[in-house]
């Protein structure tokens, strides 16, 4: 069954065609990778459908269900979460907090509660759940650490782990393994793949590194100029040559002659 | 002509580069690669005096410049490429080389110069009346390398020249550079396409969260197996396309 | 930058329970003797300052609770104008007693607030600066304009003072319990709130507005809220303003008297709660002490700003941590 | 509204438009272009407005050499402010506009203390009489200010696109970081932003001294129309500010005839307003670079 | 030795300080005077006065806020300032002190507050006087126009100019006011001679923006009569030819006490004399200026509150006002004064004094006494007709509330 199913989406820049047209979807439970080269308009595509960007046209639907145009506020709490390219975490808290930020769709405080009711502080199943997640993403020790200190990588998770505290039916990472060497993306990978096998969420990844995205993805778009380049298993992407050309590179050899040409 | 040693730089306390030496010999072409975030972009603008350095040291020549302002830095002749061009969207090509240019006051060598880029670069002479951010990114790299020999400099700091260009673009900057060091300049070059930075560069350094891990001649470390399973990916993703749980 | 740990205390957690410090208390219990004291001690003419202080405090932890959210902007004084005059037209027009007109001229500028969020909020940052500015400068000038019923330029006066439990608040101690009352529980609320998950929320749309929209939180809404809130509780300081002065105009609420707010808050830091308190005590003193000087205190008091602005851009309040670390370092070393 | 009157109105508007954009010039520049708000830019225009004081209507000096004087003691300020207030507040926007805030108290406090707060100061219309154009009246000495601002504007233009400072002045406006690579000095260049906001606000005052009420305050009516027109105008555009003056002296000019100076305001004040909100980039800024 | 305390809660920085600073001066060379004669004598009992000094800028909040301060610590018995906003900011506070109010200006009167003493300032009688006299000498003038600053003084001060002018028969042709922060009068002129009027009254527009108004009446060829409650021809004379200032009239109710109409000896002659020795062209280099029309308006003010307190022999409030009410004339620097103010207040707190029409002379370069006329008389015969149009646009005390 499909959960995302994207039509004919478009985004333009001015004169520059982003995303130009796509068709896009996405199973439900699947690790979906998407991979392309810079400025293909991955990032483009996650903002549309998350609800960041507009979109020029074409229409995004969420486990059967119109989400074209809603603000991000709202197609997260349909169950659609992503994280950012950049490392993006709540700098100045710690990062429980961070985690319990991440719970607020469960919570909504309003001015009552705050004054008089539940919103008051965080209840005990808040807790609970910002704590099972620090565990999962393997931040424990660091709990009461103030984000902005932690070393690149846990911040990479812990962005991972805002998103999860969300409860979410559908992960979107972007480059959740830039900046990392072999072993936390060694980690990482395990990390996505017990989301989605212990927290049933479907997973949309944007990666770079092929390592990763081969060795995780079920199924891989590529993009190119905004438009699908090509679309299968991992090891058919790999044998592409369209894709091999554009994206993977050309022959060592090949491109030893146009170096010199 | 250009010796770092021990360099330590950090944002906000958190250490980025890590304790790097290397240095560059005059008629070279030195790469640096690595992972995204692992500190290249940082090292370069610390070269430059974009950013200061908690300690180390940065030879020009045998003269320390590190610490000293960015525009007194160009001034001993460091032409930087920033990440992402740095064009100046609102001017037009003739104005932007002009900026390029701007510590030369002599009118006659600035319109030599003016002369070569265009020779070199024949699509910024087409382009002349156009603003420059209305330009594709190509012809934005074009741009803003042929700014940074404006000034005649005696090195060339390129950051990422092929980010975001089409693998087409890609090989323009190739032959580009290759005409550069066969005219004898003098260049760093940082690439995320290792590739083709291991390709044009005599030696190369490989970066990984802060510290030099590797260093050689290009082609020897183009043939390196640790680097083309960490940073060329394809060789092994396409011999092992999946790796095990 | 000092940051503050508002989960750490919002989450229960044993290790702190244990830890009971009393200081704090001791401090609340004192404060509190010293309050109930002081009419009876002081002279009248500074019991009248500390009613003052009182409505300053209202005013300056309101303008706290909104940049927490990261807007800073410049028609926080209008809004207290807003309570100010819905105050004036409630008790003079409708005849309301004050225990009704003060909550509800609250009430009054939170909605003139949610009304002018509508635009103001689509901007940001330094555009949010100049267009509350601009928006708020509207109002004024519709107050000049208009003078039913807000008496255009000269303003309302001969508002009534009213009365409480049968004593005239136009006497000073009476007033100034009554302004007590109100400033324990205005800034007590504003303490609840921002120590709950909504003032958390806030706090996270200043740290990464971003990333705070992607975890669902709806950026627009709890800065209108914020704002609506802030502005709510000016909107009480200024009908407490308009009970005592019995005349206000819109002079009172002008650019200058928003610039003096200004003052206050980045004298004090906006941090933690306490910042702008300590700031607005520090210039209330300081203001006091210059009497003397008349003509020289707005140079001094733009001297102190600057200085600040420059020198200590976290305010009195980044102060205390400092010291904290540099104690810190002096017991390490000695031991 | 009968023809004589739309004429004078019409000529009224033309005047008002040229001094608002004289004295948004310098504004325009050093906040659209060097990100330095400079909310004492009115004390600047004050300041500019006391030197023809202290020298012509006291000292006796001739008014052209008075407002000579001005320009270059105006930039001077500037250049200091640059120094003392921006520099250090250079990533913060909002702190150098909260902190020059303080220096127009400064100012004010400093300009009363030395020549008084009393009644105006008095300084005598260098030029009196009026010329006929078309019908309609002006005062031979607001007459002076149209050519002057339009020399002004035509020079700040052509030092900004046609010499080697001014495009590296914009370059520095444009990518900082990369203005720096080619060798230019950011420092210099906002200092030199600095001082021409201040000669050209330090001019716009001395022109305007026998014409409108000179005391310390009179910066605070000039600051709000002022940053009108920078925001109206779009912030990082001298076109757009000069744009905006003439479209704010017509709307408040008519307005003033029409209805009233508070009507004026307050639609000069709300257009402002409403293009924040509709296009929060200003009337000719650009989308985000 | 006992001390009569006396506050100066007034502007003293900021934009309005023209009308509060410069009146110091005033004040001090009465009270320095006073003292110097050791002190004043009230029944066989001597005070020194002492003068506290608060600058409430002009704003409500901080005129409170002065007012208690110096009633709570210094124990003032009469507080001097220019009134309307700030007065009714500390009145309440005042009134229940019963302490004197002393405003330069009379709209402050009103029976729930007895204990003001105003009127120093022709306003509002000279503006009725003005138009009293412009209709005497130049009947041929029919079409009136006004404008004044908006502002709380303004409004009432307008409307019994409109109403004068209206009950001596002129065609009110443009009857409007102006921002106080406007910069360019050229608009607002434009708007006043598109209504061709004879006489244009600049009414109780601030001291400095008469002279900006009237550069714009000369530039776009205004021909007919000036008017306005204070001008100070010097300083008119630097934007505008004499002769067209002759032309015009210029006529005002502020009197010089260098005019020979006084007449030699005169208190007035004297006054003068004084002040400027020791503020004026004798005093200190970097002090000196010339006289203006606030150096001296505090001064009839506290000189009826003087001669009240030493006619009931005490400084109980209650006694003093009563002796106030009941005091035939008061010798002021304006000259002999009534009490009065009923019909225009509803309470009788101000005093009268004649009120000047001045014209400018070419001759002198300075403006010239032309009439003192006696206000009372010609209210007398009109008021009802006044006192409609005040009503009629709400300005009335009972209506001001
Ligand atoms: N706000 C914007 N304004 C103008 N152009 C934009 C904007 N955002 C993205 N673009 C352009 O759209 C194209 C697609 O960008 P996008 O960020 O989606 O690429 P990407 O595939 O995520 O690349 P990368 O691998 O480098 O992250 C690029 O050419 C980019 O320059
Ligand atoms: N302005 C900044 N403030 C804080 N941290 C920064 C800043 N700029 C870069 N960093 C961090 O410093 C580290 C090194 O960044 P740098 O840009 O030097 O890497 P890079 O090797 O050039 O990466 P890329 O391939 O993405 O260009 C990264 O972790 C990055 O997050
Ligand atoms: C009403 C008064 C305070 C105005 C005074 N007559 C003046 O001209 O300044
Ligand atoms: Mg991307
Ligand atoms: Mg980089």
């Amino acid at each position: 069954m499909s959960q995302l199913k994207v039509t004919g989406i478009t985004r333009r820049f001015g004169g520059l065609v982003a995303v130009d047209a796509l068709d896009l979807t996405v199973e439900k439970g699947a690790i979906h990778g998407i991979i392309g080269p810079n400025g293909a308009g991955k990032t483009t595509l996650f903002s549309m459908i998350s609800g960041t960007l507009a979109v020029s046209g074409g229409r995004i639907e969420f486990e059967g269900r119109d989400v074209t145009g809603l603000p991000p506020h709202r197609t997260v709490s349909l169950g659609m979460v992503r994280t950012f390219q950049r490392s993006a975490v709540f700098h100045h808290f710690t990062v429980v907090e961070n985690l319990l930020l991440g719970t607020h769709l469960l919570a909504r405080p309003t001015v009552l509660g705050s004054l008089f009711g539940s919103h008051r502080r965080f209840t005990s199943a808040d807790l609970e759940a910002a704590e099972e997640i620090l565990c999962f993403i393997g931040l424990a020790d660091y709990r009461d650490a103030a984000a902005e200190t932690l070393p690149l990588g846990h911040q990479r998770s812990l962005g991972i782990g805002i998103a999860l505290a969300a409860k979410p039916k559908l992960l979107m990472l972007d480059e959740p393994a830039a900046g990392m060497n072999r072993t936390e993306s060694e980690a990482l990978m395990q990390l996505i793949r017990d989301v989605r096998d212990r927290m049933g969420a479907t997973v949309l990844l944007v990666e770079h590194d092929m390592q990763t995205v081969m060795g995780l993805c079920e199924r891989i778009t590529v993009l190119n100029f905004g438009r699908k380049l090509a679309e299968g298993r991992p090891a058919e992407i790999a044998a592409d040559s369209a894709v091999i050309e554009a994206y993977l590179g050309l022959d060592e050899d090949a491109q030893a002659v146009a170096a010199h040409a | 002509m250009l010796e770092v040693r021990d360099l330590i730089v950090d944002y906000d306390k958190t250490e980025v580069v890590r304790g790097i030496s290397f240095e560059i010999k005059k008629g070279e072409i030195v790469s640096l690669i690595g992972a995204n975030g692992a500190g290249k972009t940082t090292t370069l603008r610390t070269l430059t005096g974009l950013k200061r350095a908690r300690s180390g040291s940065v030879l020009l020549e045998g003269q320390a410049i590190q610490g000293l302002p960015a525009h007194r830095i160009a001034g001993l002749g460091l032409a930087h490429v920033p990440e992402g061009r740095g064009i100046f969207p609102f001017m037009t090509v003739p104005e932007n080389l002009e900026m390029g240019g701007y510590l030369n006051r002599d009118k006659a060598s600035f319109r030599r110069n003016l002369e070569t880029v265009f020779e070199r670069f024949p699509v910024l002479r087409r382009r002349q009346h156009q603003l420059a951010g209305s330009m594709s990114g190509g012809e934005q790299q074009m741009l803003a390398i042929g700014r940074a020999l404006m000034g005649n400099p005696k090195l060339l700091v390129l950051d990422e020249p092929s980010l975001g260009l089409s693998p087409v673009m890609c090989q323009e900057i190739v032959r580009v550079l290759t005409e550069l060091r066969a005219a004898g300049r003098t260049i760093i070059l940082v690439e995320q396409n290792a590739r083709m930075a291991l390709r044009l560069a005599d030696r190369a350094y490989v970066l990984d969260r802060g510290r030099i891990v590797l260093q050689g001649r290009g082609r020897d470390l183009l043939d390196n197996p640790n680097v083309r399973t960490a940073y060329l990916g394809l060789a092994t993703a396409v011999s092992a396309p999946a790796s095990p749980a | 930058m000092a940051v503050e740990r508002l989960a750490a205390r919002a989450t229960a957690r044993p290790a702190a329970r244990r830890n009971v410090r009393h200081w704090p208390l001791l401090l609340a219990a004192v404060t509190a003797i010293l309050a109930f004291a002081a009419p009876f001690v002081l002279p009248t003419y500074q019991t009248e300052l500390i009613i003052l202080f009182l409505m300053n405090l209202v005013l300056v932890v309101s303008y706290r609770l909104i940049t927490t959210t990261g807007d800073w902007g410049l028609a926080h004084v209008v809004m207290m104008g807003a309570g100010g005059y819905s105050a004036a037209l409630m008790a003079k027009g409708l005849d309301l007693p004050v225990w009704l007109t003060v909550p509800l001229a609250g009430f009054v500028a939170a909605a003139v607030a949610g009304l002018i969020s509508v635009p103001l909020l689509r901007t940001r940052a330094f555009g949010y600066f100049i267009a509350s500015f601009a928006l708020g400068e509207l109002l004024r000038l519709f107050w000049i304009r208009l003078d039913v019923p807000f008496g255009g330029i000269r303003g309302i006066i001969n508002i009534p003072e009213g009365e409480l439990f049968g004593h005239s608040l136009f006497e000073t101690i009476p007033y100034y319990f009554f302004a007590l009352f109100v400033a324990f529980v205005c800034v007590g609320i504003m303490y609840l709130l921002d120590r709950s998950r909504l003032g958390m929320t806030w706090k996270a749309l200043y740290s990464d507005p971003a990333l705070a929209e992607c975890v669902g939180i709806d950026v627009t809404h709890y800065r209108r809220s914020a704002f609506m809130i802030g502005s709510g509780f000016a909107g009480v300081a200024g009908a407490m303003l308009a009970h005592r002065m019995g005349a206000i105009d819109p002079k009172n609420f002008d650019l200058i008297t928003m610039l003096y707010l200004i003052i206050w808050v980045v004298v004090g830091g906006t941090q933690s709660f306490w910042g702008a308190m300590v700031g607005l005590l520090a210039m209330t003193f300081v203001f006091e002490l210059t009497r003397p000087l008349l003509e020289w205190r707005p140079l001094i008091f733009g001297v102190v700003l600057i200085f600040f602005l420059i020198f200590v851009p976290g305010g009195i309040e980044s102060l205390v941590g400092r010291l904290r670390g540099w104690i810190g370092l002096l017991k390490r070393d000695a031991s | 509204m009968d023809l004589a009157t739309f004429v004078q109105t019409f000529a009224n508007a033309v005047i008002s438009s040229s001094i608002y954009a004289l004295v948004a010039v310098g504004l325009a520049l050093s906040f659209g272009v060097m990100k330095m708000a400079n909310f004492a830019h009115g004390e600047f225009f004050m300041a500019g407005a006391y030197v023809v004081y202290v020298l012509y209507a006291i000292a006796g000096h001739p008014f052209i050499l008075a407002v000579l004087c001005a320009v270059p003691i105006v930039a001077l300020m500037g250049l200091a402010a640059e120094r003392l207030i921006f520099r250090p507040t250079r990533d913060n926007l909002l702190a150098g506009f909260m902190a020059t805030a303080g220096l127009s108290f400064i100012l004010q406090v400093l300009a009363g203390r030395i020549w008084g707060v009393g009644l105006m100061k008095r300084v005598p219309t260098p030029i009196m009489g009026a010329v006929d154009f078309a019908g309609a009246h002006i005062g031979s000495q607001r007459l002076v200010i149209l050519p002057v601002a339009i020399l002004t504007l035509v020079a700040l233009w052509l030092f900004l696109n046609r010499t080697r400072q001014g495009k590296a002045l914009r370059a520095a406006a444009q990518k900082p970081e990369a203005a720096a690579l080619q060798g230019i000095d950011l420092n210099r260049m906002s200092a030199l932003a600095m001082t021409i906001a201040g000669a050209s606000a330090g001019l716009a005052g001395a022109l305007m001294a026998p014409v409108t009420p000179v005391t310390p305050y009179m910066g605070h009516s000039v600051i709000l129309m002022a940053f009108v027109v920078v925001v109206l105008g779009g912030m990082a555009s001298i076109q757009g500010a000069m744009i905006a003056a003439v479209i704010l002296g017509f709307v408040i000019t008519f307005c003033t005839t029409l209805f009233d100076g508070v009507i004026a305001t307050m639609v000069g004040v709300g257009l402002m307003a409403l293009v924040l909100v509709v296009r929060p980039q200003g009337l000719m800024g650009r989308e985000t670079v | 030795e006992d001390t009569l305390d006396i506050g100066f809660n007034a502007p003293l920085s900021g934009p309005a300080a023209g009308w509060g600073l410069p009146g110091l001066t005033g004040i001090n060379l009465l009270v320095d005077r006073i003292n110097a004669e050791g002190g004043l004598d009230v029944g066989g009992k001597r005070y020194k006065l002492v003068v506290h000094q608060f600058d409430n800028e002009y704003t409500p909040s901080k005129a409170l806020q002065g007012a208690r301060q110096l009633v709570l610590e210094h124990n003032v018995k009469i507080i001097l300032d220019v009134g309307g906003s700030t007065g009714d900011a500390q009145l309440p506070f005042l009134t229940e002190h019963k302490v004197f109010y002393a405003p330069e200006a009379t709209a402050d009167i009103n029976p729930k507050r007895p204990y003001i003493i105003s009127g120093a300032d022709y306003f509002p009688r000279g503006e009725m006087m003005r138009m009293a006299y412009i209709s005497q000498m130049y009947p041929q003038a029919k079409r009136y126009a006004v404008v004044s600053q908006q502002d709380a003084t303004s409004l009432v001060g307008q409307a019994w100019e409109v109403g004068a002018a209206k009950a001596v028969g002129f065609d009110v042709v443009y009857d409007e006011f102006y921002a106080p922060d406007t910069t360019d009068f050229a608009p607002v002129v434009t708007a006043i001679l598109a209504t061709k009027p004879d006489i244009v009254s600049l009414s109780i527009s601030w001291p400095d923006f008469i002279p900006l108004l009237m550069e714009q009446l000369y530039q776009q060829g205004f021909k007919g009569i000036v008017a306005a409650n204070y001008i100070e021809p010097e300083q008119a004379l630097q934007r505008v030819p004499a002769d067209w200032l002759q032309q015009v009239k210029a006529i005002d109710s502020y009197p010089l006490f260098d005019d020979p109409w006084w007449g030699d000896p005169s208190a007035q002659h004297d006054f003068a004399a004084k002040w400027n020795a020791r503020y004026g062209a004798g005093g200190p280099e970097d002090l000196k200026r010339p006289m203006n029309g606030i150096d001296w308006l505090y001064t009839p003010m506290l000189q009826a509150y003087l001669a009240s307190v030493q006619k009931a022999g005490s400084v109980d409030p209650d006694k003093v006002l009563a002796a106030f009410r009941s005091l035939d004339t008061i010798s002021t620097i304006e000259g002999p004064t009534a009490v009065t103010g009923e019909e225009m207040w509803g309470e009788k707190n101000m005093i009268s004094p004649l009120v000047p029409n001045n014209e400018f002379r070419a001759d002198c370069n300075c403006k010239r006494v032309q009439s003192l006329t006696r206000f009372e008389t010609w209210f007398a015969a009109h008021k009802d007709a006044v006192i409609a149009e005040v009503r009629r646009r709400n300005q009335m005390w009972d209506q001001r509330q």
